[in-house]
């Protein structure tokens, strides 16, 4: 039974870890600030996702699980709200949908 | 064991990489960025060196607290960086420094790996007499118990820091409002966080304080997280900063140290000595200084954040 | 004699109970003056001042007519475990000296710092008073604490007093000054602070009598312990400013109100020379030898040398007087080298006098500095034209507290200097007994530089006349200083009380002994006069060329980068010297 | 050569590095930075001492290992360093706003008041 826990912790952790590169890459990669947000805060949330579950059946039941859990709904809740006001802060580039500057309908601040 | 070695040496050279990066940026608020990262990899690494409550405070603490403090000031300086450059000393005094400072890093250095090999150390001693305090957590142990006049000085150092910040204020602005630390409009991102965290945050701030006395926690890890919050609903700005002048407040900011010295006099009759518990009693005495202790150096830690009082005017200018 | 002896018999019995007081009460005051606010902080700032003076006049007869330091330990934990405090000779003349000095400065500033007629609360009503309790709390625990790290925290609570009284008055040159003594300050107990972790990791303790006891013991001390004292050292020579550390003193205590200034000058700058003299007399005694102590006896040279010549040259009288305490704190360091051997008594003894007697007298002329600038709107030296005929009392007190510095019959400086001639004498370095004299003879030069252009010129119209008590405090303060050698020599045995073989009343009175010969009384006269009649035929010709190097030099010293260096090759310096020395 | 060296080498290039922030830069609150890593470095220095010091407290059985006296010191000093940074960013942002400088050696304006 061990063995199969360690097994699935192992693939899960690594799953995570290629998701979180994948989140680098995106960063480097892609040109502008919003598409690096989109790449950071989808990857690297569903990588740590990936790795907190990996180590739920490392970790004493209940009280050490819940705790990782908790650190992974923080990671969440604050990942979304920094996308949300860097996205707000940073000012569309002329002619892309959430332009203000042409009129076109922006989205609520 | 050479697999973790490699895990330390690649956070070790990690660490020294942001430091080089917080000295050498070009632009303050990246440097800051830098610092802040740099200051949650070292409380990483006071966890691989054993001190979880020095994690959680250099975490929570070093580079939390301190680094909303510079970004504020980072954001608040940027027009004035320019200028700075011609402030700038020349390249061979520069060289020179640093082959000082190199000079002073290599013999530290070197000091460091001759230290004497059984290490000296007061853990036995801590161990042996911890059960008279009745607390398990031996970080809690040394910092209410053995060391406790290092504690209530650290607490009453706290006061005139405060006060320092305070005499900044214009005449007129004294006994007035801080200024709000957030944006004019915080957006509804930011209102959502400051409604939906805080009570977890409390939460966990209470606990920590809680469990502090017997597992790695206690009264600053506790009263930082609690700050914390405080000034994530003024960034968000669903409170205003409160009045300086308010009684109330403050007689809170100094209610814990107060608390302190009033046991550790009681100390003299009961126990025989300033600072010392009863026997039996040393636990609750402890635990009644922790809770009362908490809400002042929660207030304290804030009101350092928020800065000196600007004119009450209105709603948080 | 008998009845006392029985009262500080029970006194001692207390045990070192006494001890909590000094510490208690400035804490106490401190958190209840924020908390019942302006309207109340005077008031309480006085009497806790006065009680405190009190409970230090019974703490240093018990210490003097015990002749054995009180101690006391912390929580009942001793050593290493727990903190302990100790009152020893040294400690009692600094918890003296912190209440009496503050109330003087404190009864100075009930004018100026007092709440609203309403009682309603203002900035400088609260801030002053609050922090002067800060300062005070600060001192009395660097006097008693013997643990390193809770003397760390004893500078930090000093120096977060001391900063925000440079920036009082919120003008921005010294709101720049007080940000420049802060970070240099931050620096020095960095050093400091790194000095006490390497003697930790060496030692496992950070005790002071149990330190220097494992060091002594200690047959191959490991190579930690001199980068550890060279550091500490140096950490606490950047806040105490010795030259070439003392960029930020000038601008900071210049640039503070009257009543900051006094405190600063006074009183918090030997707060970190106090653990100079604890680390070098108590935790390394034996450690550091002739090669390290040189580099400080130098250093102390230079400083009264430049910091006297660089006040002969200033225009503004704070600037004059700012300059006048770097040269002052040059004398704290000469006895180092002088310390060596036999003679580390005479030395223990010149330095504390030093401590006692600078602080009066630069307390006073702080002080009339503030009540001359008040006066005329200005303090430019050469403007003071007349300024004698309207506040004389003032000038007077300006005058003899300058006397005190010079080192004229009576006076502290005088007793400093005797007892560093005989030091050098019994350690055979007469080199070093040339210094004090040249440092007399300058200071005599600018002392009559300020008096000639006061008593010069028509008398000039007061903007705003000090009150009769703040005249009476100056004068008060400068007799004092002036007066210190008459005290019955026992009261000086007090000072060797702690440490073994060292009878420091003894001392003293040899010191005194020739003090009223003819020839010493022409010896120390004649060159005052024949400086006086120099500076009086030069005055017309304004400043020599001379004049002009030094104020560069100082300049250059005094920027960051150079300050910075100076600090770094100093500790290097003194570690190679600690390590050579033994 | 254990992890516990290695960090405390980590802490000497710190120190290092600190000090050279602190004096060669120009803007004070780059040498505000610089002086929180400068406690870093000599906070970590105590850790490693704390480290090293270890071993009693797991024998008994009793919370973290590792010397606690250190710990407790490095906690207060934590709680110190940030005071000092609170007081040296209030004193930088009032100079600042009043004066259009954020450096120490140029003399800002403004007359030499009593």
């Amino acid at each position: 039974m061990t063995l199969a826990l360690t097994l699935f912790t192992v693939i899960s952790v690594s799953l995570g870890a290629i998701f979180f590169l994948a989140g680098t890459l995106g960063l480097l990669r892609f040109p502008d600030t919003l598409t690096r947000l989109h790449a950071l805060t989808k990857a690297d949330n569903l990588g740590l996702g990936l790795v907190v579950l990996g180590l739920l059946p490392q970790v004493a039941w209940p009280l050490g699980a819940l705790k990782l859990i908790a650190v992974w709904l923080l990671a969440l809740l604050a990942g979304a709200t920094v996308g949300q006001l860097l996205g707000a802060a940073v000012p569309p580039e002329p002619g892309t949908p959430g332009d203000r500057a042409t009129g076109a309908e922006g989205q609520t601040p | 064991m050479s697999l973790a070695l490699a895990a330390d040496a690649f956070l070790a050279l990690l660490i020294l990489g942001l430091a080089i990066w917080t000295i050498a940026a070009s632009q303050t608020y990246g440097a800051v960025v830098g610092f802040v990262a740099y200051g949650l990899l070292v409380a990483l690494v006071w966890v691989r060196l054993g001190s979880v409550d020095v994690a959680m405070t250099e975490a929570a603490l070093g580079s939390g607290l301190t680094g909303l403090l510079l970004l504020g000031a980072a954001a608040h300086l940027a027009p004035l960086e320019a200028a700075e450059r011609q402030a700038r000393p020349g390249p061979w005094l520069r060289l020179l420094v640093g082959a000082l400072c190199g000079a002073v890093t290599a013999v530290l250095a070197a000091v460091v790996l001759s230290l004497p090999e059984p290490a000296p150390t007061l853990g036995p001693a801590v161990a042996e007499h911890l059960a008279t305090l009745g607390v398990r957590n031996p970080v809690t142990g040394v910092l209410l118990g053995y060391r406790a006049i290092d504690t209530l000085l650290e607490t009453v150092v706290l006061v005139p820091a405060l006060v320092a910040v305070w005499s900044l204020a214009t005449d007129p602005a004294w006994g007035g409002r801080p200024a709000s630390p957030g944006p004019r409009d915080p957006g509804s991102a930011l209102t959502l966080l400051a409604q939906v965290l805080p009570p977890a945050g409390i939460l966990v701030g209470i606990h920590l304080l809680w469990v502090g006395a017997d597992a790695p926690g206690g009264k600053f890890q506790g009263a930082v997280v609690l700050a914390a919050m405080w000034v994530l609903v003024l960034v968000a700005g669903l409170r205003r900063p409160p009045a300086l002048a308010g009684r109330p407040l403050r007689w809170l900011i100094v209610l814990g140290a107060l608390v302190f010295i009033v046991i550790g006099l009681s100390g003299v009759w009961l126990a025989g000595a300033f600072l010392a518990y009863p026997e039996g009693l040393a636990k609750p005495m402890i635990l009644a200084i922790e809770i009362l202790l908490t809400p002042s150096l929660a207030v304290i830690l804030g009101l350092l954040l928020l800065g000196p009082p600007v004119a009450d005017r209105g709603p948080g200018t | 004699m008998e009845p006392m002896q029985s009262l500080y018999a029970q006194i001692a019995a207390l045990g070192g109970g006494l001890l909590i007081l000094p510490l208690m009460l400035p804490v106490a005051g401190l958190l209840l003056a924020l908390a019942l606010g302006g309207r109340w902080a005077r008031g309480l700032a006085l009497t806790l001042l006065w009680l405190g003076l009190a409970v230090a006049l019974a703490i240093a007869a018990t210490v003097l007519y015990g002749a054995a330091p009180l101690s006391y330990t912390l929580g009942g934990w001793a050593p290493p475990l727990g903190v302990a405090l100790k009152a020893d000779g040294l400690s009692a003349v600094l918890l003296l000296l912190s209440p009496g000095v503050l109330l003087a400065v404190g009864h100075f500033a009930r004018r100026g710092f007092e709440p609203l007629d309403g009682g309603e609360e203002t900035r400088k009503s609260l801030a002053f008073w609050v922090l002067l309790l800060g300062v005070w709390a600060g001192l009395n625990t660097v006097a008693l604490a013997q643990d390193l790290f809770t003397l760390f925290v004893a500078l930090e609570l000093l120096t977060f007093s001391a900063v925000p009284l440079v920036a009082l008055d919120g003008r921005p040159e010294t709101v720049q000054a007080a940000l420049r003594y802060l970070l240099f300050a931050l620096l020095g107990s960095v050093l400091y602070l790194l000095g006490a972790v390497l003697f930790y990791g060496s030692f496992g303790t950070l005790d002071i009598p149990l330190l220097a006891g494992r060091i002594g013991s200690a047959d191959a001390l490991p190579p930690a312990v001199a980068l550890a004292a060279a550091l500490m050292t140096a950490g606490l020579m950047a806040k105490t400013a010795l030259l070439p550390l003392h960029l930020w003193l000038p601008p900071a205590h210049a640039g503070a109100p009257a009543p900051a200034s006094a405190v600063l000058s006074a009183l918090v700058v030997k707060g970190s020379f106090f653990l100079v003299l604890r680390l070098w007399f108590d935790v390394i005694p034996a450690l550091p030898g002739l090669p390290a102590a040189t580099i400080l006896g130098v250093l102390g040279a230079c400083a009264i040398v430049l910091g006297n010549l660089v006040a002969l040259g200033q225009v503004r009288l704070k600037l004059l007087v700012a300059y006048s305490t770097v040269a002052q704190i040059g004398y704290l360091f000469l006895i180092f080298p002088l310390a060596a051997g036999a003679g580390s008594g005479l030395a223990l003894t010149a330095g504390t006098l030093q401590i006692v007697s600078h602080a009066c007298a630069k307390a006073a002329m702080f002080l009339a500095a503030g009540i001359i600038a008040y006066a005329l709107g200005h303090d430019r030296v050469r403007d003071l034209g007349g300024i004698a005929r309207a506040l004389p009392m003032t000038v007077l007190g300006f005058a003899l507290a300058g006397l005190s510095l010079v080192g004229l019959q009576p006076s502290g400086g005088y007793l400093v200097k005797a007892l560093l001639q005989s030091a050098a004498d019994l350690t055979s370095q007469g080199a070093w007994s040339l210094v004090p004299l040249a440092g007399g003879l300058l200071t005599a030069a600018y002392l009559v530089r300020v008096l000639a252009c006061a008593l010069s010129g028509p008398r000039p119209s007061i903007v705003q006349g000090p009150s009769r008590p703040q005249e009476w405090l100056v004068l008060a303060l400068a007799l004092a200083s002036l007066l210190l050698g008459l005290l019955p020599p026992e009261v000086f045995g007090l000072i060797g009380i702690g440490r073994t073989s060292i009878d420091t009343a003894a001392l003293v009175a040899g010191a005194l002994a020739s003090a009223w010969t003819w020839d010493s009384l022409t010896g120390s006269i004649a060159p005052v006069l024949g400086v006086a009649t120099l500076v009086l035929l030069l005055k017309r010709r304004g400043l020599p060329t001379a004049g002009l190097i030094v104020t560069r030099t100082d300049a250059a010293l005094r920027q960051w980068a150079i300050a910075g260096l100076s600090l770094l090759t100093l500790t290097l310096g003194l570690a190679a010297g600690i390590a050579l020395g033994r | 050569m254990t992890a516990t060296t290695l960090y405390g080498l980590c802490g000497a290039a710190l120190v290092g590095l600190g000090l050279y922030g602190l004096i060669c830069h120009p803007g004070a609150l780059r040498k505000i930075l610089a002086f929180n890593l400068l406690g870093g470095g000599v906070f970590l220095l105590f850790g490693v001492i704390a480290q090293r010091g270890g071993g009693a407290l797991t024998a008994a059985g009793l919370g973290t290992d590792g010397d606690p006296v250190p710990q407790a010191l490095v906690i207060t000093g934590l709680v110190v360093a940030f005071a000092a940074t609170a007081i040296a960013v209030a004193l930088l942002r009032r100079l600042a706003t009043a004066s259009r400088h954020s450096t120490l050696d140029q003399a800002p304006p403004g007359d030499p008041g009593p």
